[in-house]
């Protein structure tokens, strides 16, 4: 009996000093700096530049350094990448003529960017991508109807291409120009077979 | 003061609060949900209390307020509401028969008009508004202490006795659901 | 799980709907209710709101594809599920991981850790009321993603690692930045417990409330802290070594009824505080002693194991995480299993829930530390 | 107020059919008075109270709508107030309709008897007190009707939790205002102001060490009354989604809010007038006096500074109730009950008793000087925990080598 009224004169004691303690901590949180960041706009400089530069944001894509090696549309566990190459019979130059990105569905694993073998495929530290319309997430690198001769990297010669642990300026913005939205593309998804890309010597 | 009662105002407000006691004793009566009825038993409990203010007797409409509305009838609505079949409140207040409750209406109302008319009805013109607190107080404290001291015990008597309720409705949770 | 209609049978009982949009399921989870007054007399927990067949995506993805999908087998410790699976699949291949890149991982896996209790104690106060503590909590956590995000380059979804390794080297100057944190976060814990862990009204809502005994923890496949603070002493890290913990000193924090029983809530709580101080702990001694050389061996581009099956565990922040894999030898796993600890913990729910309140539920849920995507994979 | 009006009244010689009309008149505009307070002071104190829990969670709070966010009540509530009434089909109609005006008009109605000021009080009831507890009774009736007629099993448990809670802890609330009114000899809260003093022995609090203790005990009761956390059983997020708010949206929803921040000024001037010495100006014995004594703007200034100052203490009150919001979990019904009837009740009477026997004390020839020491050390020990309390602070401050940071506004 006597260790249930000690109980109970001690619960009254602890409460007080729990409280105490407690209101305490919060209390001197008034006097210390939020560590809110005002994001976007009440910010000194700009989120995408305070990023590390290992931040893998949305794919950017520096064509004129593939070279049509196709290796990260191989590694994609999610086909969100797709390449095309044509050969010039004549000259024998190959050509990238498809080169997208679809950020829709990309997962930012960092795979392809790292079996690039020149960096020409590599994470940007851009990662506000939001927008209207789905078909405005399918980032062309190389405009339908273009043709970009193949990267030949020198023997011996280091790449011009990023290695991943430099900084990287902002993205393409893309999507800041929407493409001209093909109706039949609106409603679902996007249908990559009818995108108007060529299709000869798809090289997949 | 003076003014409160010499202008119609504390009639115009008697009259509310008679068509407010009426009205939600009607809804009471009425009423096919009995929860409904429940909650109309506020309004005419407020009712009462508001006769009581326009009486000048303060003290005893927080009472009414204070244990009617705050007590009584949150232990009504609990019971109501605790009811096993009040899954159904839309029907869940029948009428027992007509004829029984015409009889019992004539005879309530009859011995109530009968009191109405014996009763010697006096106007006090009681335009001074003494603090009736004081009163109450030394009256419960001295000539009534006994019965006050006799309900009190009758109180804490239904205090435990609910607490000993509680406590055995508790125990009878069925075993076989607490195993799973 | 059992029986999806729960009966009425006395008509003084109310089947509630606990989920699956409930803030204290911590994610997609139903718990169907069945109460008396504010008791509960049955508990049906029913999971699959959240399933999105990641073992079968397992079967169709190359095998280092798949990675990116393990972070999301719990996403809150993404870097276990990492980990679990580059070890089954070096364990097929045979391939030795070079001694700094187990080191990394050693300290991601602890940074993870850390971030990961933090959550669950940040919540845990959460369901009993308290909302700073949670935010006080969320405050650490991203400084913590901050070199979670140096480290990897992603802030929860991480795929650091590599079979065979991870990809890049700690970036220079972390080590001493994190070290600068450690020091901080080893005063912010007595604080926390000032605010939070020590308050009256939360110890009494949690001691004594929903013991598991060491029995029937074991009996339901309980692991990690749950498992712990019933009092068994049993942590991976420690009983099955694997990557470079043996290295390393710490401290296997078991429930010792610190105030209350070895095993309530309280116990599950305390169990997690003391990890994080003896995770900060690992990552100090493996900063301090981080090793030179490689971080990646050397493994083909085409993965492509023998035939075989390999069983592979870590000690997850949710207990026992495993990776069941089955290989036909072709470039793809022909099966692919995760074995997570929520899962097992809501076996325990039935057992010992029917008694409780409803208060006292989402605290003890909240004690299970159950993420939902964990739970149905 | 009131005697002003009628002298105006009386002045103008007004027909008694007039009369009638020009009360009627002068109730609607004290009523709009107070409503038009109660409604802005809700609205800025939600204001306030999301950016001190901001700060306290070291985060900033709304701070966009208006210079720092101050316009965020206004763009909040003219959301409520544009966004559709969603009625659910099963619900009961009616009494879902009424409930919030009720919840509302209970705490409302509790404004009619609060002094804001010396003289400033809409009704100077002579049983203030006591009517402040009764009306805000039916704050439960309604609370028990969101929930009942929400037709969501979770708001039925958290209108079956409210109603069980208030009731219970209106009993240690009673006790703890029992044990001031023994000190003070009467319900009437301008007189129960008038009996204490302008410094900090004056007040009721370090009245006796009975008082100190009835302090925290009705500090704690109506917290509980007013479903504030520790005590927000019934509206319990994590428990029960919102507990009788749950079907609540738009106006009605907001209503409640307004009954919620309402009340949080109830009580702390309740807490204000019992235990902290109201509207008492340090260093004026006898305000009644000093304002009979003057005329004109002199007695305006004396009124305004006697409100002032019970502004200042409501308003650290009000502060203090949303810092103990933001830093305590919450209990469990059980735990709630346990509090009320083992330690709340007991040591309510306990307090009861104590004051009535210091009254006696103070009345013996020697009472009046050990009365004197007691109410100085107990002063001695508010300010000794005060200093405790200061220090801690800066040492949590320290330990983490936070920077000390000043800036209110962010």
């Amino acid at each position: 009996m006597s260790s249930t009224v000690f109980d109970y004169f001690t619960n009254i004691r602890n409460a007080f000093t729990s409280i105490f303690h407690g209101l305490a901590v919060t209390f001197s949180y008034l006097f210390r700096k939020p560590t809110t960041i005002q994001y976007p706009d009440r910010i000194d400089t700009p989120v995408q530049q305070m990023l590390p530069p290992l931040f893998r944001g949305i794919l950017e894509v520096d064509v004129g350094l593939c070279i049509g090696c196709n290796l990260c549309e191989k590694t994609c566990p999610l086909g969100c990448l797709r390449t095309a190459v044509v050969r010039d019979p004549e000259t024998n130059q190959r050509y990238i003529t498809r080169f997208d990105v679809d950020i829709s569905k990309c997962m930012v694993c960092g795979l392809c960017s790292e079996n690039c073998p020149t960096g020409a495929v590599r994470h940007s530290t851009e990662f506000e991508a939001s927008t209207a319309n789905m078909v405005n997430l399918v980032i062309r690198y190389v405009k339908p109807g273009e043709r970009i001769p193949v990267h030949k990297p020198v023997k011996g010669e280091e790449s011009p291409g990023l290695p991943q642990n430099e900084p990287i300026a902002r993205a393409h913005k893309e999507w800041d120009e929407p493409p001209p939205v093909d109706p039949d593309q609106v409603r679902g998804r996007v249908r990559w077979k009818n995108d108007g890309a060529p299709e000869e010597e798809q090289s997949s | 003061m003076t003014l409160l009662t010499a202008i119609g105002l504390s009639d115009i407000a008697f009259f509310i609060f008679a068509l407010l006691i009426i009205g939600c004793g009607a809804v009471v009566a009425f009423s096919r949900n009995i929860v409904h009825s429940g909650f109309a038993l506020m309004g005419t409990f407020a009712g009462v209390a508001g006769l009581y203010a326009l009486a000048f007797a303060q003290f005893i409409a927080a009472v009414q307020i204070m244990v009617y509305v705050g007590g009584v009838l949150v232990v009504i609505l609990f019971a109501i509401m605790m009811t096993r079949e009040i899954g159904r409140a839309e029907s869940s207040n029948p009428a027992v028969g007509r004829f029984p409750a015409v009889l019992l209406g004539v005879v309530i109302g009859a011995v109530l008009v009968f009191i109405a008319l014996q009763f010697p009805w006096t106007i006090n013109p009681s335009t001074d508004f003494d603090p009736t607190v004081n009163d109450l107080g030394d009256a419960l404290l001295s000539r009534f202490l006994i019965p006050f001291e006799v309900l009190s015990l009758l109180l804490l008597a239904v205090l435990v006795g609910a607490v000993m309720l509680v406590k055995k409705e508790i125990k009878a949770l069925p075993p076989e659901e607490k195993s799973s | 799980m059992t029986q999806l209609i729960l009966e009425d049978q006395h008509g003084e009982t109310t089947m509630v709907n606990m989920g699956p949009q409930h803030p204290s399921t911590h994610g997609v989870i139903n718990l169907r209710l069945l109460l008396q007054g504010e008791v509960i007399a049955k508990i049906d927990p029913i999971v699959g709101f959240l399933h999105r067949s990641i073992e079968k995506l397992g079967e169709m993805t190359p095998y280092p594809g798949f990675l990116p999908y393990t972070d999301r087998v719990d996403y809150l410790s993404a870097m276990f599920g990492n980990q679990v699976y580059c070890m089954a699949v070096e364990e097929l291949l045979g391939v030795e991981v070079p001694r700094r890149a187990e080191y990394l991982r050693v300290i991601a896996c602890e940074l993870n850790r850390i971030i990961s209790h933090l959550i669950a104690v940040g919540t845990m106060a959460m369901d009993l009321g308290a909302f700073t503590p949670f935010l006080h909590a969320i405050r650490e956590r991203e400084t913590v993603n901050d070199f979670m995000e140096r480290i990897c380059g992603a802030r929860i979804n991480y795929s650091y690692m590599r079979i065979g390794g991870v990809p890049r080297d700690l970036e220079p100057g972390l080590d001493k930045d994190i070290l600068k944190f450690l020091d901080r976060f080893e005063k912010f814990i007595p604080e926390f417990n000032r605010l939070i862990t020590g308050n009256e009204i939360f110890v009494r809502r949690l001691i004594d409330l929903a013991v598991i005994p060491a029995a029937d923890a074991i009996s339901c496949g309980l692991s990690g802290p749950n498992l712990r603070s019933s009092g068994v002493d049993y942590d991976l890290r420690r009983d099955r070594p694997y990557s470079a913990y043996p290295e390393f000193e710490f401290r296997v924090v078991t429930g010792e009824g610190y105030r209350g029983q070895t095993g309530d809530c309280y116990a599950r709580y305390w169990v997690r505080i003391d990890e994080m101080l003896e995770s900060a702990k690992i990552v100090r001694q493996a900063l301090l002693g981080l090793p030179e050389g490689d971080v990646k061996a050397k493994v083909p581009r085409k993965i492509t194991p023998p035939k075989g099956e390999v069983y592979s565990a870590v000690e997850s922040s949710r207990g026992e995480m495993g990776c069941y894999l089955v290989s036909d030898g072709g470039e793809q796993p022909l099966r692919v299993r995760f074995r997570t600890g929520s899962f097992t913990a809501m076996t325990v729910l039935p057992k010992i829930v029917p008694g409780l309140m409803v208060a006292d539920l989402t605290a003890f849920f909240g004690s299970l530390d159950v993420v939902a995507p964990e739970i149905d994979r | 107020m009131k005697e002003l009006f009628f002298e105006l009244s009386q002045s103008w010689q007004l027909e008694p059919l007039e009369m009638t009309g020009a009360i009627a008149l002068w109730l609607v505009v004290v009523s709009a008075i107070v409503l038009s307070f109660v409604a802005t002071f809700a609205g800025v104190t939600s204001w306030v109270e999301r950016r001190v829990a901001g700060r306290m969670m070291s985060r900033i709070g709304p701070n966009r709508v208006g210079p720092q966010g101050f316009l965020q009540w206004m763009a909040d509530g003219l959301k409520c107030f544009l966004k559709e009434d969603v009625i659910p089909n099963e619900v009961d109609k009616p009494l879902f309709r009424f409930a919030p005006y009720l919840v509302f008009t209970g705490t409302f109605a509790a404004f009619a008897a609060l002094p804001f000021g010396y003289g400033i009080v809409a009704a100077d009831l002579n049983i203030g007190i006591f009517y402040v507890t009764a009306i805000t009774a039916l704050v439960v009736i309604g609370i028990l009707m969101a929930g009942w007629s929400s037709n969501n099993k979770w708001s039925l448990l958290g209108g079956v939790r409210s109603a069980a809670q208030i009731v219970s802890y209106e009993i240690p609330s009673g006790l703890a205002i029992l044990s001031v009114v023994v000190l003070a000899g009467t319900l009437n809260l301008q007189a129960i102001i008038a009996g204490q003093g302008g410094f900090p022995w004056d007040w009721y609090i370090f009245n006796n060490p009975f008082t100190l203790m009835a302090f925290f005990i009705f500090f704690a009761s109506i917290l509980a009354e007013g479903n504030r956390t520790p005590f927000d059983l019934p509206e319990a997020e994590s428990e029960l989604v919102a507990g009788y708010l749950t079907e609540y949206s738009g106006m009605r929803f907001v209503f409640f809010f307004f009954g919620e921040w309402a009340n949080l000024w109830v009580m702390s001037a309740l807490i204000t007038t019992l235990f902290l010495g109201g509207w008492q100006i340090p260093g004026v014995a006898d305000l009644a006096g000093v304002v009979a004594g003057v005329q004109g703007a002199a007695k305006t200034l004396w009124i305004l500074l006697s409100v002032v100052v019970f502004f200042a203490k409501t308003l650290v009150l009000v502060f203090v109730v949303i810092w103990i919001r933001w830093t305590l979990p919450r209990l469990r019904v059980d735990q709630l009950m346990v509090m009320c009837w083992k330690y709340f009740v007991p040591f309510g009477f306990l307090c009861m008793m104590g004051s009535a026997l210091f009254v006696l004390i103070a009345q013996s020839p020697l009472g009046e000087t050990v009365h004197l020491v007691v109410r100085l050390a107990l002063t001695g020990l508010g300010g000794l925990v005060l200093l405790l309390f200061v220090r801690r602070t800066i040492l949590n401050v320290r330990e983490l080598q936070d920077p000390f940071y000043f800036k209110v506004l962010e």
